[in-house]
């Protein structure tokens, strides 16, 4: 029934205090899709992102992702779910390379330091790598922070807002990264201001106004 | 530090009581009593002010 | 878990030596502590040397609180605590980690206090200093298991500066006790042989709060 | 329905002032005055129910808070709310009464004595317990974290108390009085029971309290047509 869907949203609904960030959200994301959340600030969006990467849990319905239940499958979720967030998730003490090598040791990967490294090349900063992130720029913990989640080789990764606080540059590298992750069999759930390069990279729209679907 | 001067303290007193029955010290016992009572009705005072009101008074 | 709470550890070590000026400053101000109980009362010796054990856990307990807040600080910056939530990470691995890093920071503390204590207040060491290392230890357990599930907690509260002394302080009020006898014992001789019973107790205390840590700190870092 | 429940309580409140005023005309005239401590001891009658009460505040606090870690609820988190509060009420007095007694019976106020010293230390416990609560916004956070607290704080209670104990141990413990009359055993258990009376009525009110600032914390004004129905206050997770 549901293993055919990547994501399954069964009337979900998320209180944040007397405010409704999601109220009674259903929706189904057939697997090998890939979806695109429009909508304004504080519509939700980000809300729904952490909710499927099982950062927090609903208050009310139920959420399957890739088959298994947000909340009691949580450890497994987290497994094959990779979030890309408004906050880096990066240590501002530890350099960049050593970031990702905390990440990976804890991935139980066998080969950290050299990963790391061709992570670090790829999303262009192979030469700060040593450099602590403390002193980076916003672009700068902008791609560290992809290399995260591209460290955890998730099945589906969850995007909020990949191309803010990038350069014209680093948007059209960011195109590619998220295009190379869809080549690799990887869906996304992409939430962006950007309708425009979202609905190049993703087949399905979900628009979101006050916590509600609608359509766009 | 203090603790260990008011240790002192309390051996001397000990010493001083002795075995015999203790006189008086009924204001001691009114007190107590007007303590123990005071706080109580203070405290079913705060309750009652606090109390929830009626959905309609509210907004 | 295990495995998972030695890479958390060596991060935190690791971060710990990254910002080593922080440490510095730690390290200063214990001995700041130290130093100024000394004049609180007076240059009178044999005071001091008879209660050298009680300003010494003083002194570790409040630069406990700051390396205890501290701890939870780092993992709140980028929210790298539910970064690491979502790798997965075992809470229970984040927990040992937290709370064996809190208790070798205290540890090293009081390495660093215990000379400067020695010729301070001219304390003397009756028994053995391995005996006076296992107490050190015991008592820095004590007081960093529940201050990491406190911490944990204090640091996404208002008024968390004020919150994590506040609840921290009764609850470890026995550990203190136990480790202020105990060090007292060890630096002055145990003729009554009461040692054995309150490191019995500092044992049970640390027994209880690290299993009820293990056992809670899930709850606290989860919704 | 609600307006039964309003008599009963009113009447628990009724019944506690009562037994009240019986209990403190035995203790301070009828039952005899000890032998070595004289009339001071009349102070017992009050002390101890409200350090009994206390108590019991305290273990309901954890059996709540136990209970909220297995299966959240707000009933549970509301009931550890008002114990908290209430024991800390009864605490606080009963603790001031034990220095007025302890003032003629010892001749200090405060004399370390190992009972009074654990109770100030749970006191000052529950009371970081209710900052804790006071300083969190989030409902459902806020009932988690002090449910973690209620079990931790409660867990301490017989530590602290052995190592007050043994640390007080140079001093003589002073142990209650060996030739008890029996009036003065009905005495305390009928003031017992009026601060029983009491404790229960205080604590459903509080809980009362308690459950209408979670529905207005949790109220949804406008939102969620269908699945407001119960008011917010299920939790599902």
């Amino acid at each position: 029934m549901s293993t055919s869907d990547a994501l399954v949203l069964d009337d979900v609904s998320r209180r944040f205090g007397r405010r409704w960030a999601l109220a009674r959200l259903s929706y189904r994301l057939p697997r090998g899709r890939s979806l695109l959340l429009t909508g304004h600030n504080g519509s939700g969006k980000s809300t729904l992102l952490r909710l499927i990467a099982t950062a927090t849990v609903p208050t009310a319905g139920r959420l399957e992702v890739l088959g298994m239940d947000a909340v009691a499958e949580r450890e497994q979720v987290r497994g094959q779910v990779a979030l890309l967030s408004h906050s880096s998730f990066l240590y501002e003490d530890l350099s960049a390379h050593q970031n990702l090598v905390v990440l990976l040791r804890l991935l139980g990967r066998e080969d950290p330091g050299g990963e790391a490294v061709a992570l670090l090349a790829r999303v262009g900063l192979a030469t700060r790598g040593s450099h602590p992130v403390r002193h980076f720029s916003a672009g700068m913990r902008k791609r560290l922070a992809i290399a995260r989640l591209l460290a955890q080789r998730p099945k589906l990764a969850l995007l909020d807002e990949p191309f803010g606080e990038l350069d014209p540059a680093g948007i059209l590298e960011m195109e590619r990264l998220v295009a190379e992750l869809r080549e690799s069999g990887t869906a996304v759930v992409l939430a962006t201001h950007l309708v425009e390069q979202g609905l190049s990279l993703c087949e399905e729209r979900l628009h979101l106004v006050e916590g509600r679907r609608v359509e766009p | 530090m203090s603790t260990y001067l008011l240790l002192s303290q309390v051996a001397d007193a000990a010493e001083r009581v002795g075995s015999g029955r203790i006189q008086g010290g009924w204001e001691f016992v009114w007190a107590s009593y007007a303590v123990a009572y005071l706080s109580m009705v203070l405290y079913a005072v705060s309750l009652w002010w606090r109390r929830p009101r009626p959905a309609a008074s509210r907004d | 878990m295990l495995s998972t709470a030695w890479i958390l550890l060596n991060k935190d070590l690791l971060l710990e030596w990254r910002t080593r000026a922080r440490l510095n400053a730690l390290v200063f101000f214990a001995l700041a502590t130290l130093l100024l109980f000394s004049f609180a009362l007076g240059p009178d010796s044999t005071l001091l040397a008879r209660h050298a054990g009680g300003y010494l856990w003083l002194a570790l307990l409040f630069a406990s609180v700051l390396s205890l807040g501290e701890s939870f600080r780092v993992e709140q910056e980028n929210q790298c605590l539910d970064g690491l939530r979502l790798v997965p990470t075992d809470a229970r691995a984040l927990f040992l980690s937290k709370a064996v890093g809190n208790t070798l920071l205290l540890l090293f503390l009081a390495l660093v206090l215990l000379p400067v204590m020695i010729a301070l207040y001219g304390v003397t060491l009756s028994l053995s200093p391995l005996s006076l290392l296992g107490v050190l230890a015991l008592g820095c357990m004590a007081i960093s298991a529940p201050g990491t599930v406190y911490s944990a907690i204090a640091n996404h509260a208002r008024a968390r500066d004020v919150l994590l002394p506040l609840l921290l302080f009764p609850l470890i009020v026995p550990a203190l006790l136990a480790a202020v006898k105990a060090t007292t014992l060890v630096l002055q001789g145990d003729p009554m042989g009461q040692l054995t019973s309150w490191v019995g107790l500092l044992s049970a205390f640390n027994l209880i709060y690290w299993g009820l840590g293990l056992a809670l700190f899930p709850r606290v870092v989860e919704d | 329905m609600e307006d039964k429940r309003r008599s009963l309580r009113l009447g628990l409140a009724v019944l506690g002032v009562v037994t009240l005023g019986v209990g403190a005309w035995m203790g301070l005239f009828w039952a005899p005055p000890d032998r070595e401590m004289g009339d001071v001891y009349r102070i017992i009658y009050v002390h101890v129910p409200a350090m009994w009460m206390s108590l019991i505040a305290c273990l309901v606090n954890f059996i709540a808070s136990v209970g909220y870690l297995f299966k959240a609820s707000w009933k549970t988190d509301s009931l550890a709310e008002s114990t908290a509060e209430v024991g800390l009420l009864f605490g606080v007095f009963g603790l001031v009464l034990g220095m007025l007694w302890g003032k003629p019976t010892w001749g200090v106020y405060w004399d370390w004595d190992p009972r009074l010293t654990s109770m100030a230390v749970m006191l000052v416990a529950y009371m970081g317990y209710l900052a804790l609560r006071r300083f969190i916004e989030d409902p459902e956070k806020r009932a988690v974290w002090s449910a973690v607290l209620g079990i931790i704080a409660f867990m301490d209670i017989p530590i602290v108390w052995y190592s007050v104990r043994w640390w007080r141990s140079l001093h003589q413990v002073q142990s209650t009085p060996q030739t008890v009359h029996p009036d003065m055993t009905l005495a305390l258990r009928v003031n017992a029971f009026a601060f029983l009376f009491l404790f229960l009525a205080f604590v459903w009110s509080r809980y009362r309290i308690a459950q209408a600032n979670r529905l207005e914390e949790l109220a949804l004004p406008d939102s969620l047509p269908d699945a407001a129905a119960d008011g917010g206050l299920t939790r599902t997770t």
